[in-house]
């Protein structure tokens, strides 16, 4: 179904770049990597024409860079003998952050589809378009996708945090998240507490 | 044409129905008194574990070997073993120290599943409320042992099978035992009996003695 | 004369004692003003402590029969049977923290639970409890009920707008609205028994419902068209006067956390609990001295029960239903509450209205019966059909597939 | 400044409230920043994360045997069904079968778990509407009695923990069959009951017919699943749709309604249920023997081949999915929940501005969240 979708879009769209991503488990849901910029264009393709008209889950996946070890055969003449040679390259990955939508059809009961758009880097380039004007569910989910991974939906009516609070700093679903020692800390100007957390401060060298 | 104001008397008689039918069908009344009435707890029913050992003695019985899977496994990460050592500081198959904090246990039952020495099984337990927040609802070892006697009361069926289940792995290994015995007395015997048949001579005085 | 024995007569038992008390105050030489003074203090005492004590009781028992409409045991650890509930409340609520809200209107909010207290206690004195036992005789007694009853109304937004809260001045809006829409439909459906009567005392209301139609069928004006529909109408509006289900919109716990009651706590909230409940029985009195015949006997030989017996025996009817009717119905919304007001109650009335003024005039026999039934049952089918068509079950159709 | 200067203008009409967290009927600690104008709704804005735990980070740290059981703590009143719907995507992840049995006992307490939540929504919604317990209560005395099979079945009334990757935790118990056919046939009983006290209700009827209307082209781009989605008059079960597990063997209708508003979410909850006894019957008759188990599924140190799947089952919520990733590793890569009591809340702001405060509570009875899972 994914590559009559994929079809679909190339003939309907020549000049996108959407890519199929294979799924190598047995579940054998493969996805259609959309660039960024043209993703709102095949989104309400999606949506109007090929009537996948309920987006049902959208998330985000953190992919830090790393660094993938490949075993490559090399031929090498090494005395005038041509040999094998086995070694393992590294290669490194850049690492980008993900948004993964999975779209359902209720006029035609098929699916799932799998959009997925990356960003450019984990730090700078983190704005994504948001989908939210073609599907309204995706209202929440971005805005959840933007607390917990730190994705600018761009285009989003309301992009506030979700369940973190609005003065919140972090990430948490990161890869890369250093979970807090204490995760009852709170700053409060009960007295106790503060007289704890100012020795604790002023043992560990912690900010109170 | 309906008569309005029949719904809001529809509901008025059920409600009537349940107010008189309260005082006369006891089975209506789900309610438990419960300090005067106690429920008859189900056997699956689980509350937080405890550890199982045989015999009367906790620190001899002890099933537990220290293996910490149960440790590794628990999702919220509230068992805490430390291995027992001999003088030597050679490791014991036993633990030194075994802490469950039942106030992050989520009674969910992994580590009874993953135990492979049918050492650690769900109580039943409910009336744990305590007055101190931290130290009296951190379970030391002397808490957690519980007889295995006691175990077979509160879950009988389970106990059962764990019970048939030891006995036959012990039955199992005695037979082993015997049969490697067996093989190895029968070994001996044979070694014993080439050994004969290698030195006659040797044996020859003796039987001429 | 022996001003030492007892009295006898058991019927009219409070009034014996008193005038015993009395008569032995003056024969110890006790001046004729103290006496009106001590007969007064008298009669207000054991009025406000008989309310008293049946507040303390509805309020467990009204937990015990909601336990029971809803198949549970309900308060029963605290003295026998639980009893003794409404004396563990009261030591809970008074050495409970007096809390007010720092941007509270002071005064007001510690004067709101005393306004709403004292005129659920001064209607208490036109009620006739018993035969003779009228503690105020007042020849317009209906007027003055309404009159000083409305002194609620005013604690109530009072208590919303000193608490600061928007809650609470949420709540006080909607009990103002609602109190006032209500107040119409019930004046006319007590005015309705007024005009039968030709009386606004209560003592005569009582006493004109004492007759036995074939000699035991009691004359109480809810057994007549007219009456049973302005019983029901008066019903209704003590219901939202009182801010009971379905009408507790002013507290509405499912919206408005406790409205106008959301700051308050201890023991003003005792006061205001008090006050309704005393204000509820008020109202529940007034309801059976109009429609149920008073303090008068359902049946000729019943009448050795004293009156007195009779008429709580009929209020504490009349409250049960009540508790009964919060047990069953859902809240109405602020605007179906307005529209019911105004375009299917007041209406109503009227219509009750006219069929009473038939009823006498067509010489209160079977065919008065049958013109009067004619006149509030018509106007009932219409109105409540074209209220509920907008509503029923059978417009729904719900369609399945395989 | 003087008073009077600020009357007419628009901070003199409109009344900002805040309802929740701590609200005797937003369901948990859920908030809503309303703003009012007389009792009419002009603005309401939803905020989240009073109950927020970050239930994907911990799942992520842990096994994936061990976030079983932090998955009956998403939405507490039907766990059964939480812990049914991560079994079945990590099955779809690692292509695991299920036994035939326990298919069978799947769906046996997968709709009883639905019978009672549909049980305690009926309750509840009375409660939002200011009835005063009756109904609750009533609910709550059917719930206890399948809570009461869950305990005896699983050990536990609310945390489960019942579904294993292949299969359900343990057998029945000896007399479970008998016990929980008895509650099946009297809870038709009970619907007709709250049937009675409830439907025919001039009160309840004014207050739920036409109020909040959701049409059904907005209710799917909205994301709407399970009974409101179907209450708007589309027909999509995902039991149906799917046919996951083994429903596709049992005979059942799908309700839909047709105006989309209070009264037909709540109706369709009646109904619903109706239809779910009618599968547990079929279900409790139809049960094979055998093992309740996969035997070649590996729960502790359980590693699924590398890849992602997304399952989705038809919760008694709505569509309640998971979206995993693993990269061959004993804990998942990405763990993610498709939470429909969240994502249901969508439209909430939409449906509603321009009704009482009094039907906001309705109107946010009649979705049916439970914070569990909106604030994971």
């Amino acid at each position: 179904m994914i590559t009559d979708v994929l079809e679909k879009i190339h003939s309907r769209f020549p000049g996108v770049r959407v890519e199929l991503v294979n799924n190598p488990g047995p579940s054998a849901q493969h996805s259609l990597l959309v660039d960024a910029k043209d993703a709102r264009a095949v989104a309400g393709f999606l949506r109007d024409e090929l009537h996948f008209d309920f987006a049902s889950n959208v998330s985000g996946v953190d992919w830090p860079p790393r660094k993938i070890k490949e075993a490559v055969v090399r031929k090498e003449t090494v005395d005038g003998v041509e040999k094998e040679v086995k070694e393992t390259v590294e290669h490194d990955v850049p690492g980008c952050l993900e948004a993964v939508y999975h779209l359902y059809s209720v006029a035609r009961k098929c699916g799932p589809i799998t959009l997925r758009m990356r960003t450019g880097d984990r730090d700078k380039n983190v704005t994504l378009p948001s989908l939210t004007p073609v599907w309204k569910s995706a209202d929440f989910q971005e805005r959840e996708v933007f607390d917990l991974f730190g994705i600018r939906f761009e285009g989003h009516p309301d992009l506030r945090r979700l369940l973190m609070w609005e003065e919140y700093a972090d990430h948490p679903m990161r890869k890369d998240f250093v979970a807090p020692d204490d995760f009852e800390y709170e700053p409060t100007p009960h007295d106790e507490i503060l007289k704890r957390v100012k020795a604790r401060a002023a043992t560990t060298g912690e900010g109170a | 044409m309906n008569i309005p104001g029949s719904g809001i008397f529809k509901g008025l008689v059920v409600t009537a129905r349940n107010f008189v039918g309260s005082y006369f069908e006891k089975d209506r009344l789900t309610t438990e008194q419960y300090p005067e009435e106690r429920p008859t707890l189900p056997e699956n029913a689980r509350s937080f574990p405890f550890l199982v050992y045989d015999g009367t003695d906790p620190e001899t019985g002890m099933r537990c070997v220290s293996c910490k899977i149960c440790e590794k496994e628990c999702p919220p990460q509230c068992i805490f073993i430390v291995q027992d050592r001999d003088a030597a500081g050679k490791a014991i198959k036993r633990p030194k120290v075994f802490n469950i904090d039942i106030a992050v246990c989520m009674s969910c039952q992994i580590c009874v599943e993953v135990c492979p020495f049918e050492s650690i099984r769900m109580d039943n337990a409910y009336e744990l409320s305590a007055y101190d927040r931290f130290s009296s609802l951190l379970l030391d070892k002397s808490k957690l042992l519980k007889s295995n006697t006691y175990y077979r009361s509160i879950h009988p069926t389970e106990a059962a099978e764990t019970d048939g289940r030891i006995e036959a792995d012990r039955l199992k290994k005695e037979a082993a035992a015997a049969a490697k015995a067996a093989a190895a007395q029968k070994a001996a015997a044979e070694k014993a009996a080439k050994a004969v048949e290698a030195a006659p001579e040797l044996q020859k005085p003796e039987a001429s003695a | 004369m022996n001003f030492f024995a007892l009295p006898v007569h058991f019927v009219q038992a409070p009034n014996e004692l008193k005038a015993w008390f009395l008569s032995l105050l003056a024969s110890f030489g006790v001046p004729a003003w103290l006496l009106v003074v001590i007969s007064a203090v008298l009669v207000i005492g054991t009025i406000i402590g008989v309310f008293l004590v049946l507040f303390a009781l509805t309020s467990v028992l009204e937990r015990k029969i909601l336990a029971r409409v809803q198949n549970r045991y309900g308060p029963n650890r605290v003295g026998p049977c639980g009893l003794f509930q409404p004396v563990a409340d009261g030591i809970k609520m008074i050495t409970k923290e007096d809390l007010v809200p720092r941007s509270a209107d002071k005064i007001v909010h510690f004067l709101a639970p005393v306004v709403m207290m004292v005129p659920a206690l001064m209607v208490l004195a036109i009620l006739p409890y018993g035969r003779d036992m009228v503690p105020a005789e007042l020849d317009a007694g209906i007027l003055y009920f309404f009159a000083v009853g409305a002194g609620t109304e005013v604690a109530v937004f009072m208590a919303g707008w000193g608490s600061n809260n928007k809650y609470s001045v949420l709540g006080a809006m909607r009990a103002i609205a609602q109190m006032v829409s209500y107040e119409l439909p019930l004046i006319i459906s007590a005015v309705v028994v007024a005009m039968v009567t030709g009386s606004l005392a209560p003592s005569a209301i009582v006493t004109a419902q004492g007759d036995f139609a074939f000699g035991f069928f009691p004359g109480w004006y809810v057994f007549t068209p007219w009456g049973f529909v302005a019983c029901l109408l008066f019903y209704i509006a003590a219901l939202a006067e009182s801010n009971r289900c379905p009408f507790d919109l002013p507290e509405g716990e499912s919206e408005l956390v406790a409205g106008h009651l959301t700051e308050y706590s201890g023991f003003k909230y005792a006061t205001f609990f008090m006050a309704e409940y005393v204000g509820m029985f008020a109202i529940c009195g007034l309801l059976v001295t109009l429609f149920l015949g008073g303090w008068q006997a359902p049946l000729p030989f019943l009448t050795i029960v004293p009156s007195w017996c009779w008429f709580f025996g009929k209020v504490a009817f009349v409250a049960f239903t009540m508790i009964w009717v919060r047990a069953t119905l859902p809240r109405m919304r602020i605007d179906h509450l307005m529209t019911f007001a105004w375009k299917f109650m007041l209406p109503m009335s009227f219509a009750a209205f006219l069929a009473a003024a038939c009823w006498h005039y067509a010489g209160r026999g079977p065919l008065a019966w049958a013109l009067s039934a004619v006149i509030v049952g018509v106007p009932y089918l219409v109105l409540g059909n074209h209220f509920t068509a907008r509503f029923s079950v059978t417009n729904r159709r719900y369609q399945f597939s395989e | 400044m003087s008073a009077l200067d600020s009357v007419g203008s628009d901070e003199a009409r409109t009344l900002d409230i805040s309802l929740g967290p701590q609200h005797p009927s937003t369901h948990g600690v859920f908030r809503m920043n309303v703003t009012l104008e007389g009792e009419t709704v002009v603005k309401l804005k939803p905020v989240f994360g009073y109950l927020h735990r970050n239930h994907e980070k911990i799942a992520e740290k842990n096994s994936w045997l061990a976030a079983m059981p932090y998955t009956d703590r998403l939405d507490y009143i039907c766990p059964i069904t939480n812990n049914w719907a991560y079994a079945f995507a990590v099955e779809k992840l690692a292509g695991i079968e299920v036994a035939e049995r326990a298919e069978y006992l799947r769906v046996i307490v997968g709709e009883l778990t639905r019978l009672q939540n549909h049980a305690a929504f009926l309750g509840f919604v009375l409660g939002d509407m200011g009835a005063w317990g009756s109904a609750l209560m009533y609910a709550f005395r059917e719930r206890e009695k399948i809570l009461d099979l869950f305990e005896s079945l699983t050990g536990a009334r609310m945390m489960c923990n019942y579904m294993r990757f292949g299969g359900c935790r343990c057998d029945l118990p000896p007399g479970w069959i008998e016990a929980a056919l008895k509650v099946v046939d009297y809870f038709p009983a009970f619907l007709d009951e709250m049937e009675a006290l409830l439907t025919g209700n001039e009160i309840l009827l004014a207050r739920l017919q036409g109020v909040a209307p959701l049409g059904a082209a907005r209710a799917i781009n909205g994301g709407m699943s399970g009974p409101v989605l179907r209450a708007s008059g589309v027909d999509y079960d995902i039991r149906k749709v799917d046919g996951y597990g083994i429903y596709n063997r049992f005979k059942f209708r799908v309700p839909r309604g047709e105006v989309g508003d209070c009264y037909d979410r709540f109706m369709l909850r009646v109904i619903e249920a109706r239809e779910s006894v009618g599968i547990l019957k079929q279900a409790i008759a139809g049960l094979p023997g055998g093992p309740i188990v996969n035997p070649k599924a590996k729960q502790r140190g359980f590693r699924p081949p590398a890849g992602e799947a997304y399952g989705r089952i038809e919760s008694p919520k709505g569509e309640l999915g998971f979206y995993l990733i693993s990269d061959g590793s004993d804990r998942p890569y990405r763990f993610r929940i498709r939470p429909p009591s969240l994502i249901n809340l969508t439209l909430l702001e939409e449906l509603c501005i321009g009704t009482k405060i009094a039907d906001v509570m309705i109107i946010l009875g009649t979705v049916d969240i439970v914070l569990g899972e909106v604030d994971r």
